[in-house]
């Protein structure tokens, strides 16, 4: 494993634009904050989240309608000021709140589990220096088994403005 | 090489439309934020101590409630609520701006968002959590509240759900969760960021404990991305909904002054109007005694101070087509409580102290020069809150209290617990809120870093417009 | 906590008593401490015992109620009653439908009555110089006192028994004087009587056959022997059922509003000294066509009425009227007026050939009335004298009631020795040697005489609970016998086996007890000649009446009456019928009247006369006369008692044997304090709201249209149809044309259903408990029309919807449930509710109150814990035993079967329960009849509680 | 960098954060469970006596009807307990110096009731009857359970309010021939179910399941 660490985020997407180009498949970086165009050169695919998500919210509403729809009408029905026992207008608030709760919820959940979190140790803690890539340092990772990798890409590293170019076990 | 780029052109300090000052590098910007956990001022220990203390007089107050029973407080028949429902409108009211910053302006791109949402979403829940008190307190037997969740009990008997309140139930806690979810998510990689910088051991173990081993992969980075993007896109109807909700525990009631149909988009109004107030309450201080006004700049406080004047307008709005409502509608009931009760009864003072207080002095903000000034500023957002309290209050007492059968008139008079359990939430509400800013980073670092680094891509060097 | 499953006890151990922890106050006290854990519901109920009879009495079934007839008497006058009793427990007082004096109604001292039987504040033992002593030692010391001078000094009676053991001490003690005393006696009645007749009588009014009524200072619809029967007669002339019937009229003419006053068609509001002057001038006008009246007296009547020839077009209206209605009119006249003005009326009542149509005359019940006995003055002048070897002052409170000149609490100590049987250790209980608790009522036998003569007996329905004794049981003690003297059983028993004889006597002694009546044993009416000369002779002798000063009125209360039911809890909590003045008393003046002195309600003034003088607060009266202020008598006790003590002021203290009801004399002044008045009615304009809620009309114009409020008994289109329900379906139907108002329906309401009281700062805050009201409205300035309000039991019941927990629901026979134990206290119900019937427990009411004091509970109902809302059930308590017991019999529920208890004390009748799904029933009937109309129609409730427009019958001379 | 954490750390972390979610939710099911066990409800536990009095000996051996002794039954909502007079009706003759009945006797005698501590009891809230259900053909042993088969009397059945609606709502499954309503061992002849369904005709049976038909 190859590590280039930047202090630029500019040079750090530049690089990995560079790498992408060249037909690198196989690479990851660590940043101190969100990089939308950098992903985009490391060629990761779009989160598959939002179906989830979808899916929790419709089974959110259908559950709390189910409940208050069985408890009022069908478990013990009971004559509320002439209403109907089934009222669904009334239904809606909850229906609606409840949607969002599993929504939300499981957006959390699945963020964190697919990221493999929550965690208090992973090989990465290992590395000398990692606890700089939550602060001003920027790492662009290469593998070196990628089919497209040639060893002087730690030269072309360092003209993209890597402070330091250094292999790594994992 | 870490220095940032060089700033070049006018002073950007008297711009107000400039939301970052300067061009910090990555490493000096989370110093600064960092710096306010890390070495806290000193001073924050006093206002924990001040505050805890008020606190304990709320726990106090709410216990000898409990034993006693609410005969306690004020209330009677007629005016059989008053302040409990009060405060609670008034605390989700409160609670409503900070995931309206976060998520609506998310959504909408907004780069002033940034040094502000972290702060405003905490306000959020500490204020839910003054608000979840009362629903619970004022029952008389509060020991029972769980019967209004649907559990299989051995009386085979269910909540009944054509009534608001366990709407209510459902709507605050589902605020409050979501509400902390998203709030939790956008912490994650700052508590990282002091996780890894902290100098003390212990330090990086309890922060690590609460950053869940975040480690900023692009891969984690996007699906974050996504998931954050979701929750504000969930939170935005829901900070809609919540208080459509809260205002239904009065619409769906025929009491005059009560049953009136545009009672959920003008809460929601008075709610962000509310909200955005106590944002700026706590920005203002804090901006000045953390030395923040590089991150917080005019422009926010302008900004803020423009959505002040909006809502506000919203309000006014709002009171004028009600009292139009009721003396259109020639309900003899309606009538007295909009023309006579409110405007002139036992309690017309409040109504007069709310016109005051929600129409007339938010009007200053149409001035550039004293949306800009802080100390005014300040002043405003506190008649704005006493305001909205009051308006709370009138809307409930006054209907109460004059409603359809004249012989069942009567006023209201606060006893010394109602007043204590008021304060005691103001205490106890500013005691969570200084925990917060003495332990957590309240200025989302990664975020504004992403700023920062936009506002570069955007416009190599030069002053940055905002929005 | 007496519910459901409480033990059976026998009534005679009062130790068994012992409040048991029950599960809903443990749950309560967890609740408290866990309570937020919701640990509560996790709670066990707690162990408890059972303790059957050791010997059941046969009678005795436990948990089914027994009711018992007995009969109370008020300054001698009874009033036949029924008391239920659970095992052995009076808890509930009703009419006794077999009685004369009640035929099923009673009033709010009947009511109240039972309430004290549990008064903790109740004597417990005989006492000798404030040491405690036995009752043998009392009577053995009081059996030899042939020899003494001994004063007995009792409350007026018409009980025979009592007339014979007074009779059969004469010849024992040769020196025994006996005198009667009655705060409020009718002394001035039966002078009057004997002035125009030459013999004390006492009137008697059949008002059925009425067209045409003038009370002049008489409050005849809620007080005065026998105004159960007036109140209902006088209803009966003016229940409108259709466009053709007819309607009587009434004119008052009285100083302070009364119950009688806001029923009137026309009322004139005059000062006390106007009101002699008024009937003059009236009499005037009626006997001017007199034959046999001589002229001088007109002469002498015109001289008498000048003061009030302000209001010639008023008495020359009324005059007219009663004349056109000769033999269909009563003119009657109340106790505090003089002599005269008694005399004056009977002649009117002559004149207009009402005499043995609607009024009749006979000699009064009451033992040696209108003698020389009922003055107090002979024993005062015995004491000042020193003449008193021993005085005996048996039940009453005279120390407290006597005439404040008279001083009586100094002159007891100058008798020699000294015994007061009384119920508590009050004023009179202080001077004297001796102390017997007096028994209650419902502990005692004893018979009495309904306003009629109808003999009347009382039977006990509990043993002594603290060796209390009656009069007659004293009396015996000074028979001779000492300690061996009979109880009142024995005593009662044997006189009537001597009236009656040893010859089937046990069936008719069983009978009677039985039914507490005796038949056939009214005091037959009298023919009547007027002296037309001393008539004259005594209107001459009428003073004049004093220059515009102030006037001031003392009368008995409305509530605590004479200040005997001053310590009765549920009858200080009731608001005042007219004023609405809960607990304390207060000084009645006009608006007018008090913005000419410069006060407000609840400013305190002093009043003061001839060197004694008392602090009053003021309240704002509607009706009451310009010039006039009105003060309560009864309040201000003082003694051991639990409620009343010091609770308002005591107007005795300005009450002399000279100026007993009215004085003209007595100075006012500003103390500049304010004293906290609890009102439990506010606002009393109707704020243009007749449609909505009190629909009022002339008779005229309901004639032209009587449909008048069918607009409002609809209900307004709904998007939701109602379901057909079960075949039964209760509601209630409320005539505001015969409501008086005069509340016993609330503390009979408060009685049936364990309702707390909360006190007079408990009212102040506005959380009284009623489940039933009686509101007030202003309509015109001397109108203020009576509207009971209850729970409405809506169809639409906005109550139900809110509530988050089903704890108030609807049943299927139409009921507006209330479930206490389900309820967790949000109070959305009671802001819902329209009507504002609806009662939060703000703290625990019961809780507070001794095991003594719990007795009085109703086991059918629940008593309510903190935090729980209530409100009218329909006393639903006795639906479902109704139906429970006609389920076990396998028939079905018929008509009349169920009773709410509001219905069932109501002396007009102008509340009727039922089943409005039955055509045939009453109810259905007056629901559909003209002048039905909802409260608040329009609000779409459908409540099942609906009321009939009042209807006035004004004078067409005198319709404005 | 040398890291804060050792790899171990994170199952352990991972099972903390799992307690604290399900730690709560299992607390509440507890208590759920709780209110459903005899613990909470009061089944099946034998409550001593003042009076050894053997209900096998005298329904059993004896046949003494239940309703001589709780004549209440039939008339009143409360079933009653004997007065001591009742039981001396007999022990005046019978066992009339056993030690066993010496606290019945003092009772008759010094005319001071026996403290009998309470089996079946339902909250103050609960308004129950009996005359009603006897008369409609509810059965002792359906509420009270085999009685006969008691040595001292304990709570057979739960006395809850969903207990309680089981009947309520289904009457044809318990109801019996109005004769058979003290007997121990009854069985219904054919199926429980349409001899019910005839009763519950027949008898006019519709019981309430109004809030009020319990709670007033």
């Amino acid at each position: 494993m190859i590590i280039a660490e930047f202090d630029h985020a500019q040079d750090i997407a530049s690089a990995a634009e560079r790498l992408h180009e060249s037909g690198y498949t196989r690479l990851d970086a660590y940043t101190p904050f969100p990089m939308p165009e950098l992903e985009k050169h490391l060629g990761i695919p779009r989160s598959k989240l939002n179906v989830s998500v979808f899916v929790a919210g419709v089974s959110g509403t259908a559950l709390s309608f189910l409940i208050i729809w069985w408890t009022n009408a069908i478990s013990y029905p009971i004559n509320v000021g002439g209403r109907p026992l089934n009222s669904f207008v009334t239904d809606i608030p909850i229906m609606f709140e409840t949607t969002i709760l599993f929504a939300a919820a499981t957006a959390f959940i699945l963020m964190l589990t697919l990221s493999g979190m929550p965690r208090l140790w992973d090989p990465s803690v290992e590395l000398e220096g990692i606890e700089r890539t939550t602060i001003d340092r920027y790492w662009l990772l290469i593998d070196p088994l990628d089919s497209a990798f040639d060893p002087a890409v730690v030269d072309e590293m360092r003209q993209c403005g890597a402070l330091a170019v250094r292999r790594v076990e994992s | 090489m870490t220095a940032a780029v060089p700033v070049q052109g006018i002073r950007e300090d008297d711009r107000p439309d400039v939301v970052l000052i300067g061009r910090p590098g990555d490493r000096e910007l989370t110093a600064q934020l960092v710096g306010a956990v890390l070495s806290p001022p000193p001073w924050i220990n006093k206002v924990l101590l001040v505050t805890g203390f008020v606190t304990l007089i709320l726990f106090a107050a709410v216990t000898y409630t409990v034993l006693t029973g609410i005969g306690v407080w004020g209330n009677n028949i007629p005016v059989a609520w008053a302040f409990a429902i009060t405060n609670f409108v008034w605390w989700i009211g409160i609670g409503h701006a900070g995931t309206f910053i976060s998520a609506f302006l998310l959504l909408l791109e907004q780069k002033w968002r940034t040094s502000i949402n972290r702060f405003a979403e905490a306000m959020t829940l500490f204020a839910v959590v003054q608000a979840g008190l009362f629903p619970v307190l004022h029952l008389g037997r509060p020991w029972f509240f769980y019967w209004l969740i649907p559990y299989p009990s051995t009386m085979d008997v269910w909540p009944q759900f054509r009534s608001s309140l366990p709407w209510d139930v459902v709507a605050v806690s589902t605020y409050f969760t979501v509400s902390l979810l998203f709030w939790y998510l956008g912490c994650i990689p700052d508590l990282a960021t002091v996780r890894d910088m902290a100098p003390e051991k212990w330090r990086r173990r309890v922060y690590g404990f609460f950053a869940l081993g975040w480690r900023g992969t692009a891969r984690t980075w996007s699906r974050y991305r996504i998931a954050y993007g979701i929750l504000g896109g969930l939170a935005t109807p829901l900070v809609i909904s919540v208080h459509s909700i809260v205002s239904m525990d009065f619409a769906i009631a025929q009491l005059p002054g009560w049953h009136s149909i545009i009672f959920p988009p003008y809460f929601v109004a008075g709610a962000l109007f509310s909200g955005f107030a106590m944002v700026l309450t706590l920005l203002i201080p804090i901006r000045r005694l953390y030395r923040l006004e590089n991150v917080i700049t005019t422009a926010h406080l302008d900004l803020m101070a423009k959505m002040i004047l909006l809502t506000g307008s919203i309000v006014a709005y709002s009171y004028t087509v009600e009292i139009f409502l009721a003396w259109y509608s020639g309900d003899v009931f309606e009538r007295w409580m909009h023309l006579h009760s409110r405007i002139q009864g036992p309690l017309a003072a409040t109504f007069w102290i709310v016109v005051f207080c929600n129409v007339l002095t938010p009007q200053v903000l149409w001035f550039k020069r004293w949306r800009t000034s802080p100390r005014l500023l300040f002043v405003v957002t506190i008649f704005v809150q006493l305001g909205m309290w009051m308006e709370r209050f009138m809307l409930i007492v006054t209907s109460e209290a004059q409603d359809f059968l004249p012989s069942s008139w009567r006023t209201y008079r606060p006893s010394a617990i109602d007043m204590t359990i008021l304060f005691g939430t103001m205490g106890f509400f500013l005691f969570l809120f200084f925990l917060l800013i003495k332990y957590v980073p309240f200025i989302p670092i990664a975020e504004l870093k992403e700023t920062r680094f936009k506002i570069e891509e955007e416009t190599r060097g030069g002053p940055v417009m905002g929005p | 906590m007496t519910t459901s499953d409480d033990p059976p006890i026998r009534a005679r151990r009062l130790e068994q008593f012992r409040p048991e922890v029950t599960r809903r106050g443990f749950m309560h006290a967890m609740g408290a401490s866990f309570g937020l854990a919701g640990l509560s519901a996790c709670v066990r109920a707690p162990d408890k015992e059972i303790l059957p009879y050791s010997r059941q009495p046969p009678e005795v079934t436990p948990g089914v109620a027994k009711h018992y007839a007995t009969s109370m008497s008020i300054d001698g006058y009874a009033t036949g009653l029924l008391v239920e009793s659970h095992e052995g427990r009076p808890t509930k007082v009703e009419g006794n439908p077999d009685h004369p004096a009640s035929l099923g109604a009673t009033g709010i001292h009947e009511q109240g009555m039972v309430l004290s039987l549990y008064d903790p504040s109740r004597a417990r033992a005989v006492a000798r110089g404030g040491q405690p002593a036995r009752w043998a030692a009392f009577a053995n010391a009081h059996a030899t006192m042939a020899a003494a001078k001994v004063h007995f000094l009792l409350e007026p009676t018409s009980s025979p028994l009592r007339v014979n053991l007074i009779g059969r001490i004469r010849e024992a003690i040769p020196g025994a004087t006996f005198h009667f005393h009655a705060p409020l006696s009718r002394n001035r009645a039966w002078d009057g009587a004997a002035l125009a007749f030459g013999r004390p009588l006492d009137v008697r009014y059949d008002l059925s056959l009425a067209k045409v009524v003038l009370a002049v200072d008489r409050d005849f619809l809620a007080s005065g022997p026998g105004w159960l029967v007036l109140a209902r007669q006088f209803a009966d002339g003016r229940r409108l059922l259709g466009q053709s019937d007819s309607m009587n009229r009434l004119y008052v003419a009285e100083t302070a509003l009364t119950v009688t006053g806001t029923a009137a068609d026309h009322r004139l509001a005059l000062r006390p000294s106007q009101i002699v002057a008024l009937t003059a001038l009236l009499a005037e006008r009626v006997l001017a066509g007199q034959r046999d009246a001589p002229p001088e007296l007109l002469g002498a009547l015109e001289r008498a009425a000048s003061p009030a020839r302000e209001h010639a077009a008023w008495a020359a209206a009324v005059a007219r009227d009663l004349l056109a209605n000769r033999g269909a009119g009563v003119v009657t006249v109340g106790d505090a007026q003089p002599p005269a003005v008694h005399a004056i009326v009977h002649a009117m009542n002559i004149a207009l050939g009402n005499v043995d149509r609607t009024v009749r005359y006979a000699p009064p019940p009451i033992f040696e009335a209108g003698e020389a006995s009922h003055d107090l003055g002979g024993l005062v002048g015995a004491l000042a004298a020193g003449q008193v070897d021993y005085l005996a002052i048996l039940g009453g409170n005279p120390v407290y009631d006597a005439y404040a000149d008279q001083d009586l609490g100094q002159l007891v100590a100058k008798a020699r020795g000294s015994v007061y049987l009384g119920p508590c250790a009050n004023e009179t209980a202080r001077p004297v040697d001796w102390f017997v608790p007096e028994a209650h009522l419902l502990e005692s036998w004893g018979d009495g005489r309904a306003f009629d003569g109808t003999v009347s007996f009382a039977q006990p329905l509990i043993a002594p609970l603290f060796g209390g004794r009656t009069v007659d049981e004293v009396l015996a003690v000074f028979l001779g016998q000492g300690a061996q003297a009979e109880g009142s059983h024995a005593l009662l028993r044997d006189y009537w086996r001597g009236k009656h004889g040893a010859t089937g006597f046990d069936a008719f002694w069983e009978s009677t007890v039985r039914r507490g009546l005796m038949d056939r044993t009214a005091i037959p009416t009298l023919e009547q000649r007027i002296a037309w000369g001393r008539l004259q002779a005594a209107v001459e002798k009428l003073p004049a009446s004093p220059a515009d000063a102030l006037e001031i009125q003392l009368r008995g209360d409305p509530r605590v009456y004479d200040g005997r039911f001053a310590n009765n809890a549920w009858l200080l909590e009731l608001p005042d019928p007219v004023t609405q003045l809960s607990w304390d008393n207060a000084a009645l003046l006009s608006a007018a009247t008090m913005t000419q002195l410069g006060v407000q309600d609840e400013d305190v003034l002093e009043l003061s006369y001839e060197g004694r003088s008392i602090r009053v607060p003021v309240l704002a009266a509607h009706g009451q006369a310009d010039g006039s202020l009105t003060l309560s008598l009864g309040y201000g006790r003082k003694g051991e008692l639990a409620v009343g003590r010091d609770v308002g002021v005591n107007a005795y203290a300005l009450r002399t044997s000279l100026a007993p009801y009215a004085n003209g004399r007595i100075a006012l002044t500003k103390t500049g304090e304010q004293f906290p008045l609890a009102r439990a009615q506010l606002e009393f304009d109707l704020h243009g709201r007749e449609d909505d809620i009190f629909f009022h009309e002339s008779l005229e114009e309901y004639r032209k249209d009587p449909r008048f409020t069918a607009h409002k008994n609809t209900a307004p289109e709904t998007l939701y149809d109602l379901k057909p329900g079960a075949p039964r379906q209760w509601g209630m139907s409320i005539d505001l044309g015969v409501c008086t108002g005069c509340s016993a329906c609330v503390v009979a309401c408060q009685a049936e259903n364990n309702v707390p009281v909360v006190g007079r700062e408990g009212v102040r805050k506005g959380r009284r408990m009623h489940w039933l009201r009686v509101d007030r409205y202003e309509a015109g300035e001397e109108q203020l029309f009576a509207e009971p309000m209850l729970c409405q039991h809506c169809e639409k019941a906005p109550c139900e919807y809110v509530c988050p927990v089903n704890a108030t629901n609807h049943s299927a026979d139409g009921l507006n449930q209330m479930v206490y134990n389900r309820c967790v206290g949000t109070r959305f119900c009671s802001n819902n509710c329209p009507y504002k019937v609806r009662r939060f427990n703000f703290f625990n009411y019961t809780d507070d109150i001794t095991p003594l004091e719990r007795l009085v509970l109703n086991p059918d109902v629940t008593v309510r814990d903190r935090g729980v809302m209530e409100k009218c059930s329909y006393c639903v308590q006795r639906i479902r035993e109704a139906e429970i017991h006609a389920g076990v019999e396998a028939r079905a529920v018929r008509d009349g079967d169920i009773r709410t208890a509001c219905e069932q004390a109501c002396p007009t009748k102008a509340i009727v329960f039922g089943n409005v799904a039955d055509a045939g029933a009453e109810v259905t009937r007056l629901r559909h009849a003209d002048r039905s109309f909802a409260v608040l129609n329009d609000l779409g409730t459908v409540p099942r509680t609906r009321y009939l427009a009042r209807i006035r019958n004004p004078n067409p001379e005198l319709a404005r | 960098m040398q890291p804060v954490f050792p790899r171990w750390s994170n199952s352990i972390y991972r099972w903390t954060i799992a307690a604290l979610l399900v730690g709560p939710a299992s607390f509440i099911a507890l208590l759920w469970v709780l209110a459903r066990t005899p613990y909470y409800t009061g089944e099946n536990a034998v409550r001593d006596q003042p009076v050894k009095f053997d209900h096998r000996h005298h329904v059993r051996d004896d046949g003494i009807d239940c309703l001589y002794c709780h004549s209440g039954a039939k008339t009143s909502a409360y079933a009653g307990v004997p007065p001591a007079s009742l039981c001396m009706n007999c022990h005046s003759q019978i066992w009339t110096d056993s030690p066993e009945l010496s606290l019945v006797r003092t009772s008759f005698y010094t005319d001071t009731p026996i403290r009998w501590n309470r089996v079946n009891a339902v909250p103050d809230f609960v308004f129950f009857n009996h005359s009603i259900h006897v008369a409609k053909g509810v059965g002792c042993v359906t509420c009270h359970g085999r009685v006969d088969e008691m040595g001292l009397v304990f709570q057979a059945r739960r006395l809850s309010m969903g207990w309680c609606l089981d009947c309520h709502r289904a009457p044809e499954k318990f109801l019996r021939p109005p004769d058979q309503v003290t007997s121990m061992e009854w069985v219904p002849a054919g199926p429980q179910i349409e001899l019910g369904r005839r009763l519950k005709k027949t008898l006019a049976v519709n019981p309430s399941v109004e809030c009020t038909g319990c709670h007033r």
